[in-house]
Protein backbone atom coordinates (compact mmCIF):
# COMPACT_ATOMS: atom_id res chain seq x y z
CA UNK A 1 0.00 0.00 0.00
CA UNK A 2 2.65 2.24 0.58
CA UNK A 3 4.28 1.76 -3.10
CA UNK A 4 3.16 4.18 -5.29
CA UNK A 5 5.71 3.64 -8.03
CA UNK A 6 3.56 3.32 -11.47
CA UNK A 7 3.09 -0.35 -13.01
CA UNK A 8 2.92 -0.92 -16.48
CA UNK A 9 -0.19 -1.94 -18.37
CA UNK A 10 1.46 -5.69 -18.78
CA UNK A 11 2.52 -5.98 -15.47
CA UNK A 12 -1.02 -4.81 -13.91
CA UNK A 13 -2.63 -7.48 -16.63
CA UNK A 14 -0.33 -9.61 -15.18
CA UNK A 15 -1.03 -8.95 -11.79
CA UNK A 16 -4.38 -9.17 -12.54
CA UNK A 17 -4.47 -12.56 -14.02
CA UNK A 18 -2.56 -13.99 -11.26
CA UNK A 19 -4.84 -12.72 -8.91
CA UNK A 20 -7.92 -14.07 -10.54
CA UNK A 21 -6.13 -17.70 -10.59
CA UNK A 22 -5.57 -16.72 -6.46
CA UNK A 23 -9.67 -15.94 -6.27
CA UNK A 24 -11.05 -18.32 -8.07
CA UNK A 25 -9.20 -21.21 -5.75
CA UNK A 26 -10.04 -19.21 -2.26
CA UNK A 27 -14.00 -18.93 -3.73
CA UNK A 28 -13.76 -22.41 -4.65
CA UNK A 29 -12.16 -23.35 -0.50
CA UNK A 30 -14.71 -20.81 0.91
CA UNK A 31 -17.70 -22.64 -0.74
CA UNK A 32 -16.47 -26.48 0.39
CA UNK A 33 -15.65 -25.21 3.78
CA UNK A 34 -19.29 -23.40 3.93
CA UNK A 35 -20.64 -27.02 2.98
CA UNK A 36 -18.74 -29.16 5.27
CA UNK A 37 -19.65 -26.28 7.85
CA UNK A 38 -23.28 -27.29 6.89
CA UNK A 39 -22.61 -30.73 7.13
CA UNK A 40 -21.33 -30.32 10.75
CA UNK A 41 -24.54 -28.36 11.99
CA UNK A 42 -26.40 -30.70 10.77
CA UNK A 43 -24.15 -33.50 12.73
CA UNK A 44 -24.25 -31.71 16.19
CA UNK A 45 -28.14 -31.11 15.95
CA UNK A 46 -28.56 -34.72 15.09
CA UNK A 47 -25.71 -35.82 18.12
CA UNK A 48 -27.10 -32.75 20.58
CA UNK A 49 -31.04 -34.63 20.08
CA UNK A 50 -29.79 -37.89 20.34
CA UNK A 51 -28.19 -36.75 23.95
CA UNK A 52 -31.42 -35.00 24.83
CA UNK A 53 -33.86 -37.95 24.16
CA UNK A 54 -31.48 -40.19 26.37
CA UNK A 55 -31.58 -37.82 28.99
CA UNK A 56 -34.93 -37.57 28.89
CA UNK A 57 -35.54 -41.60 28.95
CA UNK A 58 -32.65 -41.78 32.34
CA UNK A 59 -34.72 -39.64 33.86
CA UNK A 60 -37.81 -41.25 32.91
CA UNK A 61 -36.04 -44.53 34.46
CA UNK A 62 -34.67 -42.63 37.95
CA UNK A 63 -38.44 -41.06 38.57
CA UNK A 64 -40.15 -44.52 37.76
CA UNK B 1 6.20 3.02 -18.34
CA UNK B 2 2.97 2.13 -20.65
CA UNK B 3 3.40 -1.20 -22.65
CA UNK B 4 2.39 -2.04 -25.79
CA UNK B 5 -1.30 -2.82 -26.23
CA UNK B 6 -1.11 -6.72 -27.04
CA UNK B 7 -2.62 -7.63 -24.09
CA UNK B 8 -4.93 -9.94 -25.60
CA UNK B 9 -1.60 -12.03 -26.77
CA UNK B 10 0.17 -11.43 -23.49
CA UNK B 11 -3.22 -12.88 -21.61
CA UNK B 12 -2.83 -16.89 -22.91
CA UNK B 13 0.98 -16.25 -22.05
CA UNK B 14 0.52 -16.22 -18.47
CA UNK B 15 -0.52 -19.99 -18.60
CA UNK B 16 2.69 -21.09 -20.48
CA UNK B 17 3.78 -22.54 -17.15
CA UNK B 18 1.62 -25.16 -14.91
CA UNK B 19 2.03 -25.33 -11.22
CA UNK B 20 1.51 -28.87 -9.74
CA UNK B 21 0.99 -30.08 -6.47
CA UNK B 22 0.51 -26.99 -5.23
CA UNK B 23 -0.63 -27.50 -1.31
CA UNK B 24 -2.85 -25.69 0.93
CA UNK B 25 -0.56 -25.24 3.55
CA UNK B 26 3.15 -26.07 4.02
CA UNK B 27 5.17 -25.78 7.10
CA UNK B 28 7.45 -22.63 7.66
CA UNK B 29 11.18 -22.99 8.22
CA UNK B 30 10.95 -26.58 6.37
CA UNK B 31 12.35 -27.24 2.50
CA UNK B 32 9.51 -26.48 0.11
CA UNK B 33 9.15 -28.33 -3.45
CA UNK B 34 7.64 -26.14 -5.81
CA UNK B 35 6.71 -28.65 -9.06
CA UNK B 36 5.85 -27.27 -12.31
CA UNK B 37 5.34 -27.88 -16.10
CA UNK B 38 7.55 -25.83 -18.85
CA UNK B 39 4.64 -26.01 -21.66
CA UNK B 40 5.72 -25.91 -25.51
CA UNK B 41 4.93 -22.46 -25.62
CA UNK B 42 7.58 -21.09 -23.25
CA UNK B 43 11.25 -21.30 -24.16
CA UNK B 44 12.96 -21.38 -21.05
CA UNK B 45 16.24 -19.15 -19.95
CA UNK B 46 18.32 -19.80 -17.73
CA UNK B 47 17.58 -15.91 -16.26
CA UNK B 48 13.78 -17.13 -15.53
CA UNK B 49 12.91 -17.36 -11.92
CA UNK B 50 10.39 -19.05 -10.16
CA UNK B 51 9.33 -16.10 -6.54
CA UNK B 52 6.91 -16.86 -4.13
CA UNK B 53 4.79 -13.70 -4.22
CA UNK B 54 2.01 -12.76 -1.50
CA UNK B 55 -1.46 -12.73 -3.16
CA UNK B 56 -2.32 -9.26 -4.65
CA UNK B 57 1.32 -8.32 -5.33
CA UNK B 58 1.62 -5.57 -8.00
CA UNK B 59 4.75 -5.75 -9.44
CA UNK B 60 7.52 -8.59 -10.31
CA UNK B 61 9.98 -6.68 -7.72
CA UNK B 62 7.00 -7.58 -4.95
CA UNK B 63 8.77 -11.11 -4.78
CA UNK B 64 9.20 -12.70 -1.35
CA UNK B 65 11.77 -14.99 -2.21
CA UNK B 66 13.00 -16.56 -5.56
CA UNK B 67 15.27 -18.93 -7.23
CA UNK B 68 16.48 -19.38 -10.57
CA UNK B 69 14.74 -21.62 -12.96
CA UNK B 70 17.68 -23.46 -14.80
CA UNK B 71 17.43 -24.27 -18.25
CA UNK B 72 16.74 -28.33 -18.48
CA UNK B 73 19.78 -30.58 -19.41
CA UNK B 74 19.20 -32.15 -22.70
CA UNK B 75 16.05 -29.41 -23.05
CA UNK B 76 14.44 -29.78 -26.78
CA UNK B 77 12.54 -26.76 -27.82
CA UNK B 78 9.31 -27.21 -27.97
CA UNK B 79 8.78 -30.14 -25.63
CA UNK B 80 6.93 -29.85 -22.63
CA UNK B 81 9.05 -30.66 -18.93
CA UNK B 82 8.63 -31.05 -16.03
CA UNK B 83 10.36 -29.04 -13.43
CA UNK B 84 11.34 -29.53 -9.50
CA UNK B 85 12.44 -26.13 -7.49
CA UNK B 86 13.58 -26.97 -3.56
CA UNK B 87 13.75 -23.60 -1.19
CA UNK B 88 14.81 -23.80 1.70
CA UNK B 89 12.91 -23.04 4.69
CA UNK B 90 15.29 -20.14 5.95
CA UNK B 91 13.88 -18.14 3.26
CA UNK B 92 10.27 -19.09 3.11
CA UNK B 93 7.17 -16.84 5.43
CA UNK B 94 6.38 -17.67 8.95
CA UNK B 95 3.08 -18.91 9.94
CA UNK B 96 1.46 -15.25 8.99
CA UNK B 97 -1.88 -16.21 7.86
CA UNK B 98 -1.18 -14.46 4.53
CA UNK B 99 -1.80 -16.36 1.22
CA UNK B 100 1.02 -16.48 -1.21
CA UNK B 101 1.68 -18.06 -4.73
CA UNK B 102 4.29 -19.31 -6.55
CA UNK B 103 4.54 -17.02 -9.84
CA UNK B 104 6.97 -18.18 -13.31
CA UNK B 105 8.98 -14.59 -14.31
CA UNK B 106 10.76 -14.72 -17.49
CA UNK B 107 14.13 -13.36 -18.28
CA UNK B 108 12.40 -10.12 -19.38
CA UNK B 109 10.12 -9.99 -16.33
CA UNK B 110 7.02 -11.35 -17.63
CA UNK B 111 4.68 -13.68 -15.78
CA UNK B 112 4.49 -16.94 -17.35
CA UNK B 113 2.43 -18.50 -14.82
CA UNK B 114 0.55 -18.46 -11.49
CA UNK B 115 -0.25 -20.83 -8.90
CA UNK B 116 -3.42 -21.29 -6.71
CA UNK B 117 -2.67 -20.15 -3.14
CA UNK B 118 -1.03 -21.56 0.00
CA UNK B 119 -0.26 -20.42 3.63
CA UNK B 120 2.67 -21.20 5.45
CA UNK B 121 0.94 -22.88 8.62
CA UNK B 122 2.80 -24.21 11.98
CA UNK B 123 2.17 -28.36 12.98
CA UNK B 124 -0.88 -28.20 15.51
CA UNK B 125 -2.29 -30.96 17.35
CA UNK B 126 -5.90 -29.23 17.31
CA UNK B 127 -5.47 -28.55 13.36
CA UNK B 128 -7.76 -31.31 11.88
CA UNK B 129 -8.95 -29.84 8.44
CA UNK B 130 -9.40 -33.03 6.78
CA UNK B 131 -13.03 -34.36 7.45
CA UNK C 1 -13.31 -15.53 -21.20
CA UNK C 2 -14.54 -15.25 -24.72
CA UNK C 3 -14.00 -11.64 -24.46
CA UNK C 4 -10.64 -10.22 -26.15
CA UNK C 5 -11.52 -6.75 -27.05
CA UNK C 6 -8.22 -5.04 -25.44
CA UNK C 7 -8.80 -3.33 -22.53
CA UNK C 8 -7.15 0.29 -21.19
CA UNK C 9 -4.79 0.07 -18.53
CA UNK C 10 -7.00 2.54 -16.36
CA UNK C 11 -9.57 -0.29 -16.79
CA UNK C 12 -7.54 -2.86 -15.54
CA UNK C 13 -6.41 -0.84 -12.66
CA UNK C 14 -9.67 -0.46 -11.85
CA UNK C 15 -11.19 -3.99 -12.09
CA UNK C 16 -7.89 -5.24 -10.65
CA UNK C 17 -8.64 -2.52 -7.68
CA UNK C 18 -12.34 -4.08 -7.52
CA UNK C 19 -11.21 -7.72 -7.14
CA UNK C 20 -8.36 -6.99 -4.29
CA UNK C 21 -11.25 -5.88 -2.88
CA UNK C 22 -13.73 -8.98 -3.81
CA UNK C 23 -10.39 -11.19 -2.36
CA UNK C 24 -9.82 -9.71 0.92
CA UNK C 25 -13.18 -10.21 1.84
CA UNK C 26 -13.90 -13.58 0.50
CA UNK C 27 -9.89 -14.79 2.64
CA UNK C 28 -11.36 -13.30 5.60
CA UNK C 29 -14.84 -15.23 5.12
CA UNK C 30 -12.98 -18.70 4.48
CA UNK C 31 -10.51 -17.91 7.39
CA UNK C 32 -13.98 -17.35 9.77
CA UNK C 33 -15.35 -20.14 8.14
CA UNK C 34 -12.47 -22.61 8.31
CA UNK C 35 -12.65 -21.13 12.48
CA UNK C 36 -16.38 -22.16 12.68
CA UNK C 37 -15.22 -25.52 10.98
CA UNK C 38 -12.56 -26.34 13.66
CA UNK C 39 -15.01 -25.08 16.25
CA UNK C 40 -17.96 -27.37 15.14
CA UNK C 41 -15.58 -30.81 14.59
CA UNK C 42 -14.43 -30.51 17.90
CA UNK C 43 -18.24 -29.94 19.07
CA UNK C 44 -18.96 -32.95 16.98
CA UNK C 45 -15.99 -34.82 18.91
CA UNK C 46 -16.68 -34.08 22.25
CA UNK C 47 -20.95 -34.90 21.97
CA UNK C 48 -19.68 -38.17 19.80
CA UNK C 49 -17.31 -39.35 23.23
CA UNK C 50 -20.73 -38.26 25.95
CA UNK C 51 -22.74 -40.55 23.96
CA UNK C 52 -20.09 -43.27 23.82
CA UNK C 53 -20.13 -43.29 27.51
CA UNK C 54 -23.51 -43.28 27.87
CA UNK C 55 -23.97 -46.05 25.46
CA UNK C 56 -20.75 -47.59 28.01
CA UNK C 57 -22.74 -47.23 30.80
CA UNK C 58 -25.80 -48.46 29.75
CA UNK C 59 -23.94 -51.68 28.65
CA UNK C 60 -23.23 -52.30 31.93
CA UNK C 61 -26.79 -51.27 33.88
CA UNK C 62 -28.14 -53.69 31.47
CA UNK C 63 -25.08 -56.44 31.87
CA UNK C 64 -24.79 -56.04 35.67
CA UNK D 1 -6.47 1.84 -26.28
CA UNK D 2 -3.55 3.07 -23.74
CA UNK D 3 -4.64 5.84 -21.42
CA UNK D 4 -2.55 8.14 -19.77
CA UNK D 5 -0.08 6.39 -17.14
CA UNK D 6 -1.30 8.42 -13.68
CA UNK D 7 -2.37 5.25 -12.20
CA UNK D 8 -1.48 6.62 -8.78
CA UNK D 9 -3.49 9.25 -8.91
CA UNK D 10 -6.38 6.86 -10.43
CA UNK D 11 -5.60 3.95 -7.54
CA UNK D 12 -7.04 6.46 -4.63
CA UNK D 13 -10.13 7.36 -7.05
CA UNK D 14 -11.45 3.75 -6.36
CA UNK D 15 -12.55 4.63 -3.22
CA UNK D 16 -14.32 7.95 -3.33
CA UNK D 17 -17.76 5.76 -3.04
CA UNK D 18 -18.32 3.72 -0.31
CA UNK D 19 -20.88 0.84 -0.14
CA UNK D 20 -22.42 0.43 3.41
CA UNK D 21 -23.94 -2.68 4.74
CA UNK D 22 -23.72 -4.75 2.01
CA UNK D 23 -24.83 -8.21 2.76
CA UNK D 24 -23.10 -11.79 1.80
CA UNK D 25 -26.64 -12.69 0.62
CA UNK D 26 -29.38 -11.54 -1.26
CA UNK D 27 -32.74 -13.33 -2.16
CA UNK D 28 -33.07 -13.55 -6.09
CA UNK D 29 -36.28 -12.20 -7.77
CA UNK D 30 -36.23 -9.61 -4.37
CA UNK D 31 -35.98 -5.68 -4.60
CA UNK D 32 -32.36 -5.33 -3.07
CA UNK D 33 -31.43 -1.88 -1.58
CA UNK D 34 -28.36 -0.57 -2.25
CA UNK D 35 -26.60 1.83 0.20
CA UNK D 36 -24.09 3.62 -0.47
CA UNK D 37 -21.96 7.15 0.60
CA UNK D 38 -20.40 9.93 -1.86
CA UNK D 39 -17.59 11.02 -0.29
CA UNK D 40 -16.15 14.70 -0.95
CA UNK D 41 -13.83 13.89 -2.99
CA UNK D 42 -16.40 12.60 -5.83
CA UNK D 43 -18.38 15.61 -7.86
CA UNK D 44 -21.52 13.33 -8.74
CA UNK D 45 -23.27 13.64 -12.28
CA UNK D 46 -26.57 12.88 -13.39
CA UNK D 47 -25.41 10.27 -15.58
CA UNK D 48 -23.41 8.39 -12.98
CA UNK D 49 -24.85 4.93 -12.45
CA UNK D 50 -24.17 1.83 -10.13
CA UNK D 51 -23.62 -1.55 -11.51
CA UNK D 52 -23.90 -4.57 -10.06
CA UNK D 53 -20.79 -7.02 -11.77
CA UNK D 54 -19.64 -10.67 -11.66
CA UNK D 55 -16.72 -10.73 -9.55
CA UNK D 56 -13.31 -10.78 -11.97
CA UNK D 57 -14.94 -8.63 -14.53
CA UNK D 58 -12.86 -6.89 -17.27
CA UNK D 59 -14.46 -3.59 -18.37
CA UNK D 60 -17.02 -1.68 -16.87
CA UNK D 61 -19.39 -3.02 -20.01
CA UNK D 62 -19.41 -6.25 -18.40
CA UNK D 63 -21.58 -5.05 -15.66
CA UNK D 64 -24.92 -7.32 -15.15
CA UNK D 65 -27.32 -4.74 -14.31
CA UNK D 66 -27.50 -1.34 -13.74
CA UNK D 67 -29.26 2.30 -12.11
CA UNK D 68 -28.47 5.52 -12.53
CA UNK D 69 -27.24 7.18 -9.74
CA UNK D 70 -29.74 10.41 -9.59
CA UNK D 71 -27.40 13.61 -8.32
CA UNK D 72 -28.87 14.35 -4.70
CA UNK D 73 -31.52 17.26 -4.65
CA UNK D 74 -29.87 20.20 -2.86
CA UNK D 75 -26.40 18.79 -3.25
CA UNK D 76 -23.73 20.72 -1.71
CA UNK D 77 -19.97 20.19 -2.89
CA UNK D 78 -17.38 18.73 -1.09
CA UNK D 79 -19.69 17.39 1.45
CA UNK D 80 -20.30 13.64 2.45
CA UNK D 81 -23.98 12.15 1.35
CA UNK D 82 -25.74 8.81 1.83
CA UNK D 83 -27.57 7.68 -1.05
CA UNK D 84 -30.06 4.24 -1.48
CA UNK D 85 -31.06 2.83 -4.81
CA UNK D 86 -33.37 -0.09 -5.08
CA UNK D 87 -32.34 -2.81 -7.92
CA UNK D 88 -36.10 -4.28 -8.62
CA UNK D 89 -35.70 -8.30 -8.61
CA UNK D 90 -36.92 -9.18 -12.04
CA UNK D 91 -33.82 -7.78 -13.44
CA UNK D 92 -31.19 -9.45 -10.87
CA UNK D 93 -29.31 -12.70 -10.89
CA UNK D 94 -30.74 -15.88 -10.04
CA UNK D 95 -29.10 -18.23 -7.32
CA UNK D 96 -26.33 -19.24 -9.81
CA UNK D 97 -23.74 -19.70 -6.87
CA UNK D 98 -21.33 -16.55 -8.33
CA UNK D 99 -20.36 -13.55 -6.34
CA UNK D 100 -21.45 -10.44 -7.97
CA UNK D 101 -19.94 -6.92 -6.28
CA UNK D 102 -21.37 -3.15 -6.84
CA UNK D 103 -19.42 -0.73 -8.54
CA UNK D 104 -20.03 3.03 -9.10
CA UNK D 105 -19.15 4.15 -12.52
CA UNK D 106 -18.79 7.64 -13.34
CA UNK D 107 -20.36 9.13 -16.67
CA UNK D 108 -16.66 8.97 -17.59
CA UNK D 109 -16.68 5.24 -17.29
CA UNK D 110 -14.47 5.42 -14.47
CA UNK D 111 -14.92 3.37 -11.57
CA UNK D 112 -15.10 5.08 -7.98
CA UNK D 113 -16.04 2.30 -5.92
CA UNK D 114 -16.38 -1.20 -5.52
CA UNK D 115 -18.25 -3.03 -2.72
CA UNK D 116 -17.64 -6.30 -1.20
CA UNK D 117 -19.19 -9.71 -2.87
CA UNK D 118 -22.50 -10.90 -2.35
CA UNK D 119 -24.07 -13.84 -3.78
CA UNK D 120 -28.18 -14.27 -4.48
CA UNK D 121 -29.13 -17.51 -2.83
CA UNK D 122 -32.56 -18.89 -2.41
CA UNK D 123 -33.95 -19.32 1.03
CA UNK D 124 -33.76 -22.78 2.22
CA UNK D 125 -34.87 -24.11 5.84
CA UNK D 126 -31.49 -26.01 6.07
CA UNK D 127 -29.36 -23.07 5.28
CA UNK D 128 -28.83 -22.11 8.66
CA UNK D 129 -25.23 -19.72 8.11
CA UNK D 130 -25.00 -18.30 11.61
CA UNK D 131 -23.40 -19.74 14.51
Amino acid sequence: SGKESPVSANESIASHFALVTAYEDIKKRLKETEKENAVLRRRVRALEERIQRTDREEEKNVVG
Amino acid sequence: VVSSPNSTVQASSFAHVIFQNVAKMYLPNAPLECHYTLTPYIKPHSKDWVGIFKVGWSTARDYYTFLWSPVPDNYVEGTSVNRVLIFQGYYLPNDDGEFYQFCYVSHLGEIRGASTPFQFRAASPTDDLLM
